[in-house]
């Protein structure tokens, strides 16, 4: 195979006292395309920083095809080396599409469009720089006016453009940190396509998931971390799905894979149902939805599916009370809601889970205990206090009861790994014990493991007798739902019971009724293996 | 300028403490007083504290004397900018027996030993009685106001004003606040001029500040016309520091009033040196040609502050033309 | 903003926790978190200032000096406090140093007698009002601070510097810039009084602080504070009154700052024209170098207060030890350059 | 900051594309992003601000007015210039209103004699020096600055809030806080001449604020400072070196305001103590209305340039229409909200 593209060797990346990664290493061979999988925090966002030269590993070394990798610091040398997409934004939101998508390069042109920098005193000319974005663009099929503030797109159209900008660089390596978390069913496959393109040309590519099934659609080989350490390289077509997971875990035996975790509802059926605690009736929010009537009855866990433009999410924040609907009511346990006052949602016992952790769930600098006992600092003390012993244990039993990896209750919720903070805000939202939870893409980021815990954790809270809205379009989520209604364009287009297959609610999301579709087949790969 | 405090020589010994607080330094007339006052110190061995400043602040003074009080001050000397917040402090020195010679203001309220300053009303007036005579009653007169909060500036500008109302209805004045600014001052008079461009005269309130702004500005505009012809716009300053001096020699400005920075520094360290040694004075005529008057709070020694026009420029009595550095 | 922390970190390496067994995680609850005590970062600075203050003069260490350091600080402490409560909120307001003193005169202007003194008021009200009047003064431009940044969602830092000008500017108009000096005697007792041996004016200063600090440790809308200064969005949608609990905010800062100049006045004896005049820069200084983050949502007030001290020592010591007044201002910025120096070493932590 | 969402931002946020749906982008397109147009939103006001200056006085579209105007902004639109650049960096400087002064009385006391004038000199340079000399010490201000705040990482807000002090200190020891006059003509120059009927300043203002603006749209470098104030470690990402670029623009900022120093002198004919003295307000006042934003990576050299010519016109129609000298300043604070308010409207943008 020759040299490899790169080779991380003996790596080890501290952070405070916590080890991020201890000796670890990876090797991708050129034109290979390599997943690395492992749980939450088991340190794949931290080696990304090191191959790609934002951070200084404390000990161990990376070469770049034989040669030892640039100085920290001296950007340029190493975005020729590697390209990223990485897992936090980096796009800079105030300014246009185009220039995002050439950031640092916008007057270098055509011919040499691949390398960093050009002349200092080139003037940059903007026409021609929209036009190649639009050209760039159009190859992913993402149809925006590149003169368009980044801050106006979708969050699907802003990671594309970080991926479109990612692969244009034209080097022979590309790390994708979990790029599809934030895209559809389309999107995915679009990206897809795009990466075998470029595969065929000979670029490897370095490829995080917690989507097992992307990793057996696209890569070649598998590395999986586990605390913080390398525990195996193999091709992808010798490691079966449990044997996969069992590596990540390290527990044998690996129960319930991800395609299975509808088994939680082992034996549910419509008898269990209880009154309803959750009316929706003709609700309208003009542009995203129009007159919606929607029940969850009480032990009821109902799956609410929907492409991004399909409206879900904003009708799961009217009824959470982030949006004032124009028209219709939502009741809770019979009484209904003041339209668009989340304290009053919350009190009358609704739980919810944002969509965007970063910008609506999480104060990143404050204490993890802090952040999961926001919803009910008035039952932490009397008149209005909140008593720092009893926030600590309540915040641990949080902690246990979601099992949340986190040095101590006071850490700051920012040094935890993103799907510890996906936790941190999903027990933030159950800490009230909402009669009715909310919870919009709630396994967002969350490795196969936690995920399956999640969705049981919420099956348990219907059992307890409540009731759970899913707002999702991640076939995973909503496997485990009694019923799933699917959103299209701002209307209920179809409610299918449990039971129903992922070719139908797929063919309901996209609009498509009739369920004798062939073209979803890959959606349901994706979603439902196994 | 280390050796502030160092007035202290053996010599001094025995003598009282003396406070002293400067109220700023950023300023040419209070650098001439702090000079003046620093010369006699350690001609005359004066024993004082270390010399403090307060930067213009009434807050930063009243620390300040707690500490000349904590450090067994006899006697201070301050230049209160803010007469009214002053007030406390000096019934707390009163109380303590400390007396306070206040140099250039007149606290509203609050016991002093001696006020040691020009009268500030007396220059708006002499301002306003020289530019009416120049003008012959007639015209148009801008004049730059320092800082509305300031007694000082508030004095000349009610003198300058009831005098010109009462003297000179004729002339027009144009009264700008420049927070003692001289940029400020320097763009309201372009404005002024921009409107009246057959303005005769300046007076203004401070010529350390606006002196070198207004005569670039009138010499750029073509404006600055030698005393004496045709289009010169008169210009009366205050202060007497020795720019306004080399200005009157050259024309440019008519005339000044000389506020003596000098006989503030001698007199604020006599009356201090009395009132540690327990001397009590009366109102009435003085020995050094000035008027010692009856406050309701305490006593005032009105040192004149003569107008220096081309005629007496050269005197030697003057600070302006004995001033070191 | 990377909290990164490398001290001792080799050694519990071993120990470390890893991310996937829980039980490992013990060991840092161990180690001491420096970031957490960057409030307690100037207190080294404070210790220094007080050796070199003994040993400058011994007139440092008396109870009169020290007592007199603690008055002088009182005003600006108030305000202090009331930015600090702001900062953290997220916020920011800088017409608190034209509140301190425009919400005096408007009071003298409603009670004082229309004739008899220098200054002439509208007599509209009872002298005993006083106080109330200036603290209601200081609620209604907090109030309106709060209308201009939250429903008219003016940028907050330009809004109040128009506020602070037009303010100053109202006081000047009001008192035609005179110093107002027969002040009532309510309106002059807190400022002028002494209980047991201190100040009044100290006593009220501390009870402020603890109940402040004290709110924002153990209360619920206190607590509500940093998430709202962390990140508004969130606060938000985990049910808090985001506008709600702001607006209070800055209606308490401004009736703080208004109570502050009840104390300044009763300390200095009456109001001039220019109370307050420039102290939005010690406020900041104080509030910021006592490791309140100016983008909101950290700090205490313990911190804002050993902010006041530090900036009011270096003042006093610097007068005690004779600085020369040509080099007193340098001197000053030099400290202070030094203290943050001093104080991020201490916390360990990089400032925003 | 805390983007409240209402019924109509969401309507916005459904009509906004899909990328799974090519046609539902569309919208975006065709809609006008007035955010774009936010550096032109005091326009208006300064359209608002003519008529009234027209009626108030035929003085006011006189040339020699007008030009007066322009010359009287020259000075500090520098500082705004330089300010501008530092704040769309995401970093602050208030320490430029000290640079202003402190530029000129370092070059002074390099080259004027020891002895001779009033003003007592080191006189270890020739004359022709201290243009140089002066921009120099600016660079150096603004390299320590960078050093402070990028290396050892100290809070830039009180870093350069101490700076401010200490300079303003060092300028007062340095001219032992007298208005030096003796100035050279070389150094005088520049500020007082004139070039095609119009103050030699007023052209160097519109050059740089050209070059500057130029740079801004066109160069890469210059876009990279709107990438570090939008999103630091985007930037860094993408191979912008963050620090490098930072602390040049702190040292051209610095630079900008010496040279700005040497305007002052030549135009106010001498270099007093309080050369610039409490501008810094009016600085971040004529930045921030002028569509710069606090936070960084937002705004334009020619919004600002329309917030400095706001600021001076205010002051020019309230003196030709002759205020009252005690309503001067609340009036003057009135209308900044005024404008405030007007260009929000105008720009149809909420200011964070
Ligand atoms: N800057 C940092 N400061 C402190 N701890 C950090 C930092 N960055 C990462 N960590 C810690 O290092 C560990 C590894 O984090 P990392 O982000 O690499 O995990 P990950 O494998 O990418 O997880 P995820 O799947 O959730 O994205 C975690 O325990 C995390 O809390
Ligand atoms: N200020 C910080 N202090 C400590 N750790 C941090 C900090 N900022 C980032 N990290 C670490 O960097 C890693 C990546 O951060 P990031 O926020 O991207 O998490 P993420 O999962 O994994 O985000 P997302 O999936 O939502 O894009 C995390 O493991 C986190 O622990
Ligand atoms: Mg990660
Ligand atoms: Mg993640």
């Amino acid at each position: 195979m020759g040299v490899p593209v790169v080779e991380a060797v003996g790596v080890t990346k501290r952070f405070g006292a916590t080890v991020a990664l201890r000796e670890a290493g990876i090797t991708v061979e050129a034109g290979e395309s390599h997943a690395l999988v492992g749980r939450n925090g088991a340190g794949k966002s931290t080696l990304v920083s090191l191959l790609t030269g934002l951070q200084q590993p404390d000990a161990g070394s990376i070469r770049f095809a034989g040669e030892p990798a640039p100085a920290v610091g001296d950007t340029a040398a190493w975005r020729g080396k590697v390209a990223c997409v990485y897992q936090r934004s980096t796009v800079v939101p105030d300014l246009t599409v185009a220039e995002n998508l050439f950031l640092n390069r916008q007057s270098v042109n055509r011919q040499s469009s691949n390398r960093q920098g050009g002349s200092a005193l080139r003037p940059i000319r903007w026409r021609a720089l929209r036009a190649r974005a639009a050209e760039l663009l159009a190859e992913y099929g993402v149809d925006v006016d590149p003169g368009a503030r980044i801050a106006r797109l979708t969050v699907e159209q802003r990671q594309f453009v970080e991926i479109a900008r990612a692969l244009s660089f034209g080097a022979r390596f590309i790390v994708l940190d979990e790029p599809t978390a934030k895209l559809d069913a389309r999107g995915i496959e679009r990206l897809f396509a795009k990466l075998r393109e470029l595969q065929a040309q000979g670029v490897a590519f370095l490829f995080i998931s917690h989507h097992l099934q992307e990793v057996y659609d696209l890569c070649t080989r598998v590395t999986v971390f586990r605390d913080a350490r390398h525990i195996l390289t193999a091709p992808v077509a010798e490691l079966g799905h449990d044997a996969l997971v069992e590596a990540m875990t390290g527990e044998s035996g690996a129960p319930a894979p991800a395609g299975t975790v509808g088994m939680v509802r082992a034996g549910r059926s419509d008898a269990g149902r209880g009154a309803a605690l959750l009316e929706v009736d003709g609700l309208t929010l003009p542009g995203s939805f129009a007159d919606v009537s929607l029940t969850v009855c009480a032990g009821e866990v109902v799956g609410l599916a929907g492409a991004t433009a399909s409206g879900c999410v904003q009708l799961g924040e009217t009824v959470a009370g982030l949006h004032r609907p124009r028209g219709g009511r939502i009741a809770v346990g019979g009484r209904g809601l003041r339209p668009g006052d989340i304290p009053a949602a919350l009190s009358a016992g609704v739980g919810f889970v944002p969509e965007d952790r970063h910008l609506q769930g999480l104060v990143a600098n404050r204490s993890v205990a802090e952040n999961a006992t926001l919803t009910v600092t008035d039952q932490l003390g009397p008149y209005g206090t909140v008593l720092p012993a009893r926030t600590r244990a309540f915040a641990r039993r949080m902690i246990d009861d979601l099992d949340i990896r986190t040095p101590d209750a006071v850490t700051p919720v920012a040094a935890l790994s993103g799907g510890n903070q996906q936790k941190v805000v999903v027990a933030r939202a159950l800490a009230t014990e909402p009669r009715v939870l909310v919870a919009i893409r709630p396994t967002n980021g969350v490795d196969v493991k936690s995920k399956e815990f999640l969705l049981g954790r919420f099956r348990r809270h219907a059992d307890e007798g409540h009731a759970a809205l899913i707002v999702s379009d991640e076939l995973d989520d909503l496997r485990g739902c009694d019923r799933v209604v699917a959103m299209f364009h701002g209307r209920v287009a179809a409610e299918f019971p449990a039971g129903w297959s992922d070719d139908q609610v797929v063919a309901a999301m996209e609009g498509l009724t009739t369920s004798e579709q062939h073209e979803t087949k890959e959606r349901s790969a994706h979603g439902g293996h196994d | 300028n280390r050796g502030s405090s160092t007035g202290s020589s053996s010599a001094a010994a025995g003598k009282p403490a003396i406070g002293i607080d400067l109220p700023r330094a950023d300023s040419d007339f209070w650098n001439s007083y702090a000079q003046y006052l620093r010369g006699d110190i350690s001609s005359q061995a004066l024993n004082t504290l270390p010399i403090s400043s307060s930067q213009n602040d009434i807050t930063k003074l009243v620390a300040n004397v707690q500490v000349f009080e904590n450090t067994g001050a006899k006697a201070i000397v301050m230049a209160p900018q803010d007469t009214g917040a002053i007030a406390s402090t000096l019934d707390q020195l009163a109380a303590k027996n400390i007396p306070v010679v206040s140099v250039d203001t007149r606290p509203d309220k609050g016991k002093v030993y001696m006020v040691v300053r020009a009268d500030n009303r007396a220059y708006g007036t002499k301002a306003c009685q020289f530019l009416g005579q120049q003008l012959h009653g007639k015209g148009k007169v801008a004049e730059f106001e320092g800082d509305l909060t300031s007694v000082n500036g508030r004095d000349r500008s009610e003198a300058f004003a009831s005098c010109m109302k009462q003297n000179f209805p004729g002339i027009q004045v144009f009264p700008l606040t420049t927070n003692w600014d001289g940029s400020v001052a320097s763009s309201k008079l372009q404005t002024t001029l921009a409107q009246n461009p057959d303005l005769n005269g300046i007076y203004m309130q401070a010529g350390g500040v606006f002196l070198q702004p207004t005569l670039a500005l009138l010499q750029q505009k073509g404006l600055l016309k030698p005393a004496g012809t045709p289009g010169h716009i008169t210009i009366i300053s205050n202060d007497g520091i020795p720019q306004e001096f080399d200005a009157i020699r050259k024309g440019q400005i008519d005339a000044t009033i000389s506020q003596p920075a000098d006989l503030y520094a001698k007199y604020a360290l006599f009356y201090a040196e009395a009132a540690a040694a327990g001397k009590t004075f009366q109102p009435g005529p003085t020995d050094h040609g000035s008027t010692i008057i009856q406050l309701p709070n305490g006593l005032e020694d009105q040192l004149p502050a003569p107008l220096v026009t081309k005629a007496n420029v050269d005197d030697k009595s003057l600070w302006g033309n004995s001033v070191t550095g | 903003m990377a909290a990164t922390t490398d001290a001792g970190s080799t050694a519990s390496g071993a120990a470390a926790p890893s991310a996937a067994t829980a039980t490992a995680a013990a060991p840092t609850g161990r180690r001491i978190d420096l970031a957490r005590y960057r409030d307690l970062s100037l207190v080294p600075v404070l210790l220094v200032l007080g050796v070199i203050g003994f040993i400058v003069s011994p007139a440092f260490l008396t109870s009169a000096n020290l007592l007199g350091v603690a008055q002088q600080s009182t005003e600006l402490s108030l305000l202090v406090l009331g930015e600090a409560l702001i900062l953290i909120t997220g916020k920011m307001d800088l017409s608190l140093e034209s509140t301190i003193g425009v919400g005096p005169v408007v009071a003298m202007w409603l009670v004082l007698p229309s004739h008899g003194g220098r200054f002439q008021g509208l007599g509209l009200l009872p002298t005993w009002t006083a106080i109330p009047l200036c603290l209601l003064t200081g609620a209604l431009i907090g109030a309106v601070n709060g209308f201009l940044i939250l429903k008219l969602r003016l940028n907050g830092f330009i809004v109040t510097l128009g506020g602070l000008t037009m303010l100053r500017g109202l006081q000047v108009a009001l008192s035609q810039g005179q110093s107002i000096v027969e002040v009532p005697n309510s309106f002059l007792y807190l400022g002028e009084t002494s209980w047991l041996g201190a100040p009044a004016a100290v006593w009220i200063c501390l009870v402020l602080f603890a109940v402040g600090g004290a709110a924002l440790a153990w209360l619920r809308h206190g607590r509500a504070l940093y998430a709202i200064g962390g990140n508004a969005e969130a606060a938000r949608t985990a049910g808090i009154r985001v506008d709600r609990i702001t607006w209070s905010v800055l209606v308490v800062g401004s009736v703080l700052a208004a109570f502050a100049g009840v104390l300044y006045t009763g300390h200095y004896g009456s109001i001039s024209a220019d109370q307050g005049s420039g102290w939005i820069f010690q406020v900041f200084a104080a509030t910021v170098i006592g490791g309140v983050s100016l983008n909101g949502g950290k700090g205490t007030l313990f911190g804002a207060l050993t902010g006041v001290l530090t900036l009011q020592l270096v003042v006093n010591v610097m007068t005690l030890a004779g600085v020369p007044p040509l080099w007193n201002q340098f001197l000053n910025g030099a400290i202070i350059i030094v203290a943050l120096v001093i104080s991020r070493y201490a916390s360990g932590e990089k400032q925003e």
